[in-house]
């Protein structure tokens, strides 16, 4: 087209990025936003942290019952630091026009938002993983249950990640964003946290974990495929 | 017939409050539904009358 | 495209379903009310008294047939938006809108029969057993149906983003189904559990199946009549309906 | 390039305008005018494909839009009333995101070139927060300098500029237009665009 | 002065309100707001109702075990829910210029605070505490422990609320607002959550509540007296 | 009536301007100008108190406003990039709120009388979200039409303004001066406020 040379001299220096170009630039920003904001990170994995430590000052120190509550302690504390955080996803860029702009994008739309759901994930998924251990401790879990708690952290927040992206997209822009979007996204974690949290008690309880942990990345593989699709529909109907 | 008495069935086998609870909350649950969709319904012929009578004193 | 199709296209507009569905609520209606009196009858004055459970095994007559609507109406509601999203037929969207109220009403009425058949049986309003759990977790999804749709403003988008939800659940529902039930079978700690009578009476049966009719035939002209209401809120702007208010 | 037949626009209850007609050669730039709540950033939402038409047609180049996808939005660039940018980074930082997302990668000296034609030397490493609402607004604009989109739809761009930002804001589209692109623009005040004839519509 | 005849006209039916009826204005104000936006009451609520229905699915269904953990879950969860609910409390007024216009208005600056903690507990608190009993029973707690659960909410939500609302002015237009909100306000609301959960705990094991919860009394009044006045300061300084 | 007096602004490491000094007397108009950047903002904001100045005195009255406390800000109405509405809210509700918050209570029938004026007629009971660009910016202003305050601080009220309101906006201002009131605005176009001279500071 004629028009593109008025306005890309030669002089110029640039080129077409391919998809996986655009992918790792979307993570690459959204990290440096993170970064920049710093509380983004921390957020999530501070109330991870509170909402862990706050249950022994409510129920009292003895060990054996904190032993007991661990598993789902600790996985209902990511759940919700993941839900938290979820409401970030979206809600800035389309505060300030982004989200306008990567619907008017050249890109896939699929692809950044793989990318934004991606650095999601590291943001506000992969350092409760990294902590959860740390925190296990507390609550006088052994090395094998810390190992299978981690693990299945690892497999389950990129999904909470993934489901909750479907969530953000549908309540963007819409009133009363905040409770929606719990309320939406609450049900389609259950699984998640059942498994989760059900790894790590069958571990404890000597049944070996290998089941749940299998059931969860079944779950894992199958959002990964359908989560961004869904969430690219729900994307273009809130921006309609 | 298993009710000796009038009092005998509401007393349901000691029961009543459960099962009339049950019984009675899905009765009047079943009751207003009907009644609430009735009112919606009303109220959008409402508003439209009224859309329609502005129009029509408006030039 | 063939005359049936064309036939069915006419229906499927609002303004001919509106009349149409004016019609058939008068006897949708009198069909529940009929239902409902026998199955009450044969609920109270045939069926037997249970051998274990006394008297208070008569909320089965209304626990039963609630809990299966709630978990049936989902998935038409589901196949309605569905079909709204892909063919983008206003009508199929507003049943869907319009079946998801009755639907969260019945897995109320669900929950709040189980609870009071609960405290009598097992000595506990609630417990978390599997069924009882994704019921709970059922009415949160028609729940957030409901809420996801009131909250936006614009009727296309509430429609299309209700769709999308309902579809999430409908897949969901399964995976927490069998999630809840293999969470809760691999500790059975629980010093209750659900206790069935080991062959239900025939006339327990039959009053049963009379009042899963009735409320059927309930959901149906209460939906129908729901759907009026949204076709005209809606529709509100075009000449056929100031033309059918008059 | 661009056609519009009997486009309509209904938000909520009311019908801000219908039967709209017009169409943009190469190097041609339209003026939409019209008093607060005409329609005006609805209209230019619906040239973009962001909400859909109630009635009518946009045709680029001969086809439907909506057929189109992809190779449209490539076509199109759009500037709305939200900056789009990010308040905790930098001027660069933001041109060089909005431009990977345009479908452009900008290395840092390009965009430091681009802002201090935009008249922010200086204020290259200030995070977006503490500039001035019209630096704001040339922070955004910087994005022109750097699109290959033959198509512009820029909602209200001489907003909170001083004289001298919109006479360069001007001749940016000027130079856009000459070089075979075309332009649909919004704004209360009289438009004048060098080395170019502006049409209006005004919308009432 | 001679200025405010030309803006006020004899025909502008105004009077001046006084202190009290700028503090009701201010409530029902932020009442209507949270009316309108629906989530605002919501949102505290069903995060309430959540986390507390979620900890059964992480941890199993065993009555006896979920009975002893109730109040501390109860509490724990009553505390997160009012302490996400604080970052709302001024934060949307500062963002859209209200707050400026608040400090610029002539009523006293405390009325004005007192009454946005006063409608921020209505909103948060007060809902709390009257759909604790529906969650108590799911934990199958007695009707004395569940009247007490209400009770020590009912003083304690209002606790939060003050103490919330200087941690909210002090954090406002702060980077990373989120997790200093949380790390400056979450050390404050322990003895809340001590005397609150212990209350409760108390009745249960049979030692009687009343200690606690006149410990609960005592911090409310403490803390009605001077949190308005240390939130009014902190907003002077965080609008400067 | 204010009385500004070699008022300094620093922002981060940028001395914006220092040697300020301006007197404003009733009926009088002050319109700062200035290009992007240059302080402006900064300077309305001090002038109202919301920032401390770096240097310099500012005096209501012939007091400094240090002192005054409520009472200067009984006296002083601030209008900037921000509309203050909150956008679930109406119209109508927001200007009854907003004159609460300014020590005033405005009936029902009041209120809707100057959204009227303010050209709103039909849109009072739209949330302000729906409201376009110009008509939430007239939503704002009809806060000045149930002003008691002599001194109104208003930062590019002009912005976004179709040209019928800006002349309606022009018009009010005239008529807050002419009843003896002051006002400092800022704009980038040329400022023709009806019956009064205004002085013009530009700011470099
Ligand atoms: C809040 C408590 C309860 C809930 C949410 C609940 C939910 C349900 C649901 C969803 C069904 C249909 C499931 C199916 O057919 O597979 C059902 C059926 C049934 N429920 Fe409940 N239930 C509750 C309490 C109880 C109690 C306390 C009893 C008896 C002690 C009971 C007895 C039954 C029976 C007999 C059926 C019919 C089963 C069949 O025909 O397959 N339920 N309930
Ligand atoms: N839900 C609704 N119900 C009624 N009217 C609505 C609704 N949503 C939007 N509107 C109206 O639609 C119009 C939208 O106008 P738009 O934003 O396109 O105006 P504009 O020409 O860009 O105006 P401006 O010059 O002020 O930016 C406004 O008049 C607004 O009041
Ligand atoms: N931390 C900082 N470091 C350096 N400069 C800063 C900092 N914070 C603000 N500034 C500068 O201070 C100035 C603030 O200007 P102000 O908002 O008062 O401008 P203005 O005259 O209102 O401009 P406009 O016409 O664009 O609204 C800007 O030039 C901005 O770049
Ligand atoms: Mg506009
Ligand atoms: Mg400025």
């Amino acid at each position: 087209m004629s028009a593109n040379t008025a306005n890309a001299p030669a002089s110029l220096p640039s080129r077409e990025p391919g998809a996986l170009a655009i992918l790792a630039g979307v993570v690459r920003r959204d990290l440096l936003l993170a970064m920049r904001r710093k509380s983004e990170v921390l957020t999530s994995l501070f109330f991870f942290v509170i909402v862990v430590s706050l249950f022994p000052l409510g129920i009292g120190p003895e060990l054996g019952l904190l032993r007991v509550i661990a598993p789902g302690v600790l996985w209902v504390a990511a759940l919700l630091a993941a839900m938290l955080s979820l409401a970030r996803m979206f809600a800035p860029d389309h505060a300030d026009g982004t989200l306008e702009q990567m619907l008017l994008s050249p890109a896939p739309l699929g692809v950044l938002v793989a990318g934004k759901i991606f650095a999601h994930w590291l943001v506000s998924g992969l350092p409760l993983v990294l902590i959860a251990p740390l925190l296990g401790v507390q609550y006088d879990l052994s090395a094998e249950a810390l190992l299978i708690l981690m693990l299945s952290l690892l497999i389950g927040t990129p999904l909470l990640s993934l489901i909750g992206a479907i969530g953000a997209a549908l309540t963007l822009g819409v009133r009363g964003g905040g409770v929606l979007l719990s309320l939406l996204t609450l049900p389609l974690y259950i699984p998640a946290l059942i498994f989760g949290a059900g790894a790590v008690e069958a571990e404890m309880s000597g049944l070996g974990a290998h089941g749940h942990l299998s059931l969860l990345v079944a779950l894992l593989v199958l959002c990964g495929f359908f989560a961004p699709w869904v969430t690219t529909a729900a994307l273009r109907i809130a921006l309609e | 017939m298993q009710w000796n008495s009038l009092a005998e069935f509401f007393s349901m086998g000691g029961y009543a409050f459960y099962v009339w609870g049950s019984f009675g909350v899905t009765a009047l649950a079943l009751l207003v539904e009907p009644l609430l969709v009735k009112q919606r319904q009303s109220q959008a012929v409402r508003a439209i009358r009224r859309e329609k009578a502005a129009s029509r004193h408006a030039p | 495209m063939n005359d049936r199709l064309i036939h069915w296209f006419k229906y499927a507009s609002p303004q001919s379903f509106y009349p149409l569905a004016g019609r058939m609520i008068p006897w949708f209606a009198a069909l529940a009310v009929i239902f409902g009196i026998a199955g009450l009858w044969v609920g109270f004055f045939v069926a037997p008294t249970d051998a274990t459970q006394s008297e208070a095994y008569r909320i089965i007559f209304i626990h039963v047939p609630t809990s299966w609507l709630s978990m049936f109406i989902y998935l038409i509601m589901a196949a309605w938006a569905g079909l709204g999203l892909a063919l983008n037929t206003r009508l199929s969207s507003m049943m869907a809108s319009a079946l998801a109220p009755t639907g969260a009403l019945m897995a109320f009425l669900s929950l709040w029969t189980g609870a009071l058949w609960g405290k009598p049986m097992w000595g506990a309003w609630w417990v978390w057993d599997a069924r009882l759990t994704s019921e709970l977790i059922l009415l949160f999804l028609y729940l957030g149906f409901i809420a996801l749709q009131a909250a936006i403003d614009d009727p296309r988008r509430a429609d299309r983003a209700g769709a999308v939800l309902a579809l999430v659940g409908v897949v969901n529902v399964p995976i927490i189904y069998f999630s809840v039930t293999w969470w809760n079978t691999l500790h059975q700690g629980a010093s209750v559990s659900l206790t069935k009578a080991p062959s239900m009476a025939q006339t327990m049966l039959n009053g049963m199946l009379l009042m899963s009719i009735a409320c059927w035939m309930y959901v149906i002209a209460v939906v129908l009549l729901r759907l009026r209401a949204i076709i005209l809120e809606r529709e509100r702007h075009t000449e056929w309906v100031k033309h059918a208010v008059e | 390039m661009l056609t519009v037949a009997r486009l309509a626009c209904v938000r909520g209850d009311r019908r801000l305008f219908s039967g709209l007609e017009f169409s943009l050669e190469a190097g041609g730039c339209l003026h939409v005018a019209g008093e607060n709540g005409a329609g005006k950033t609805s209209l230019l939402r619906t040239l973009c494909g962001l909400s859909p038409a109630e009635e009518g047609e946009i045709r680029w180049q001969g086809r439907p839009i909506g057929e189109l996808g992809d190779e449209y939005r490539q076509a199109v660039l759009y500037f709305g009333h939200h900056n789009a940018l990010k308040e905790e980074l930098t001027p660069l930082e933001n041109l060089r995101i909005a431009a990977t997302l345009g479908g452009l990668t900008l290395d840092e000296e390009t965009a430091f070139g681009l802002l201090q034609r935009a008249g922010l030397r200086g204020r290259e490493d200030l995070p977006v927060r503490v500039l001035s609402q019209g630096q704001k607004r040339r922070a955004a604009l910087a994005r022109l300098l750097c699109s290959r989109a033959p198509l512009w739809i820029l909602d209200e761009p001489f907003v909170a500029l001083d004289v001298a930002a919109v006479s360069w804001l001007a001749g940016i589209i000027g130079a856009h237009l000459a070089g075979g692109g075309c332009a649909v623009l919004t704004s209360h005040q009289e438009v004048a665009i060098p080395g170019s004839t502006v049409q209006t519509l005004r919308l009432s």
